[in-house]
């Protein structure tokens, strides 16, 4: 069964895996029980090892799963995969849809909450996750529907790029949606995007808020009391 | 570690049908499914009638035959306002409508579904063709669009939505017999409360993935309601 | 078997009943085999008994049937209802859909043809079938969807209202649908609306054109050869 | 008397791959249902593939993964242009788009279910809150519906569609499999001609009328296409 918290490591210890379960935990106790969730490609796809005890939530594939699961070695079907093209199955008390339906799902505003990464994110939380000029044009996929219509849009992110920063005052990347963004987790701490710009409502303990400020260029107000993000 | 393929996601989903009508108040916007009466949420329509809550807005495609279904709230001076595409086999709806006691606004039948699809799926409206150059297009919008105009006719919620379905599973998956799905369906995702009478609640695993045509994740509560006329 | 001609009879002869069989019978000479048809209540429900042999039709309830068929006595279910309410059935090969659906294919061109009654047609192809004002305001239906979405629009109806004319150069009443109509079929005869006016194409034979011309508000051009609608 | 209950309607809807693809010359707007591979009908576009046509305009959600249904049509160069949500996984693409040999629309996903679906169900565009502010809404209008803006985005219809399900009868009923239905049930509407994969044609009611996911009305012609992957 999972722990719902993380242990605290020193900061030697963060290497990508333990990152991203830092992420990962944090994000997974913002899940309620019943939850309808989507979960971007990726990190977000680790949230589910990590609910707290009791939490069930509903997952969603965009491409036509409610109540996806995973697919065993062997078990594979090339009628069912996930939305990343992936082998998948349909949990017992799921149900498969149709493109139009499942995004009337997520436009209409029937998901609780959507998981996915980013390129970067600002302090109005406009994101950009889905092109960089002249580099990386793969689509958007269903990312832009996703971030419009979910009910939480939660940013999970190593929190810089190489040591760049990569929560800024305004983005430079064409964004995914204005104003989309609800909160950004990271392994250096929570942050809540708010009317009156980003708050740092939990930090990881391993880091300090001077480090966490200075690996931000948005401003960011500290909550008091801070929490742990672990 | 939990993961979500240990076990079903558990389901509190199924009320009686006191409980389920409790969501509904005086003034409210509620949706009712069906087709004349076929499909409407029976059980749950006498008990919204047996509490006592009056000026509704009801959106229905019709209000079925005399005493019958969602008839029932006209007849007893249940609502305030009435959206529908066709009220013809219902006097008391004409009836009050004279005396001023009920507005009504008529929708084209293809419209109204539309109307309540884009309010369930988050768009902003309805771009048709359909009533333009009637009385529908009166004082409405329209758009040009590559030489061709539309009406825009927005998108339809309500407060409750009260559906019917032949199986329903205790998660909240659907599935319809025969015609009863008619509105249902739209109506499902058009409302904050989603209120579903089941026929028969069967087992989770009952319907197939594949035969599910609305996803439990729209419906908030389960009654099991009974079939009407019997089987 | 059905014959697809009606007998020629004397004026006398012209009862109700014979009245709504000739053009039930013209009308089904329009339908091909395979169409896919939504006929409006009253006398288009009387087309399919009257289809030549070797075609079939696909019938619609817009209610939620493909395939729509007819309910013997003791087989009537609460399940399942045409589009005036009534018992129906789905053949076999058939589907039953959802409203918007249904619609969907209405008013997306899938239908071939839609026959329907009226109070007034006039020389444009406007068509008003639903409402008068102060009197009858039973509601549009779908009425509204199906003159404007389908392939063919046939008007199936007596050529006058107690001797008035319901032809007109312009409709009185509030429309269904502009310019919708393309066929108007009556007990006197087969008028085509064309970008030029009404066009007379067959004749019941019982009827003088002077007859037709008289009992038609609208101007009517007569087709040669004008043909026999029986 | 003939009544269209007496038998049901015939059927000649069932042709070779040969047959089919006859249907699609070059510089036609083709839709293919699918995504990432899985409900592509695999056997028609290889036959799509061996016929030679060229300069297609291909509506798709996805190019799938190289060498795996409709990426092969990019990796054959039979495409001009291309409306995708997602071509991240097939490098061919980025590799014509960059020789300027195919053009690529981007569109969210969402918005193409929902353009197709408005091409195939005749109303005038999407109204949608999905691309506003990002390069999606760049020279697309914008309307504002009760203080809300929407970005109005145009039906897609094409000359073919070509879809894939698993059980299809000889009158075109579909039902899908698993994930297979995808942008097969929007693209089955909005197309002149729609031609169907079956990995099993079935007899007549060998699909319950309330699982018929596709009514046959909107398939011409039907293809047994056999079993991707086997069983």
């Amino acid at each position: 069964m999972a722990t719902d918290r993380a242990p605290v490591l020193d900061k030697a210890s963060l290497d990508k895996g333990t990152i991203r379960e830092i992420i990962a935990r944090r994000v997974a106790r913002e899940l309620k029980d019943g939850d309808f969730v989507n979960l971007g490609i990726g990190l977000p796809t680790m949230i589910p090892d990590y609910l707290p005890d009791g939490v069930r939530v509903v997952l969603e594939a965009e491409n036509g799963i409610v109540l996806a699961g995973g697919c065993g070695a062997g078990e594979e079907s090339p009628y069912v995969v996930n939305a990343g093209g992936q082998p998948a199955s349909c949990q017992v008390g799921g149900a498969f849809i149709d493109s139009a339906t499942s995004f009337g799902l997520i436009r209409g505003g029937h998901m609780d909450a959507t998981v996915l990464g980013a390129l970067q994110v600002d302090q109005a939380g406009n994101l950009a996750n889905w092109i960089i000029p002249g580099k990386m044009v793969p689509g958007m996929g269903g990312a832009m529907d996703l971030v419009v219509g979910a009910k939480h849009v939660i940013v999970a992110m190593e929190h810089t790029q190489k040591g760049a920063p990569k929560i800024l005052p305004a983005c430079t990347l064409p964004l995914t949606a204005v104003a989309c963004v609800d909160l950004i987790v990271t392994e250096m701490g929570v942050i809540e995007v708010t009317p009156h710009g980003l708050v740092l409502t939990e930090i990881n303990p391993v880091f300090t808020v001077d480090e966490v400020c200075a690996a931000t260029a948005a401003e960011l107000t500290v909550a008091e009391p801070l929490g742990s993000m672990l | 570690m939990t993961t979500t393929t240990d076990a079903p996601v558990t389901s509190h989903k199924l009320v009686s049908v006191a409980e389920a009508v409790a969501h509904v108040e005086s003034g409210m916007t509620v949706m009712i499914g069906g087709f004349m009466g076929c499909g409407n949420p029976h059980q749950v329509v006498e008990a919204l009638c047996a509490k006592g809550v009056t000026d509704l807005t009801l959106i229905a495609t019709d209000t079925s035959r005399p005493g019958y279904g969602v008839a029932k709230l006209v007849e007893q001076h249940r609502l305030r306002k009435l959206y529908a595409s066709h009220v013809g086999l219902n006097p008391a709806v004409a009836t009050q409508m004279n005396a001023g006691e009920l507005e009504v606004e008529l929708c084209p039948q293809g419209t109204l579904a539309e109307r309540i699809r884009a309010g369930g799926a988050g768009l902003g409206g309805v771009l048709t063709p359909t009533g333009l150059g009637t009385p529908v297009a009166d004082g409405k919008p329209t758009v040009e669009i590559d030489g061709r105009t539309f009406l825009l006719e927005k998108p339809l919620r309500a407060d409750v939505a009260l559906i019917s379905g032949y199986k329903i599973d205790v998660l909240g998956n659907v599935w319809y017999r025969g015609t009863t799905r008619n509105f249902n369906v739209v109506m499902a995702t058009a409302a904050d409360v989603v209120i579903a009478e089941a026929d028969h609640v069967v087992p989770l695993g009952a319907i197939p993935p594949e035969d599910v045509v609305t996803p439990g994740v729209l419906v908030d509560y389960i009654v099991e309601g009974g079939v009407p006329g019997g089987d």
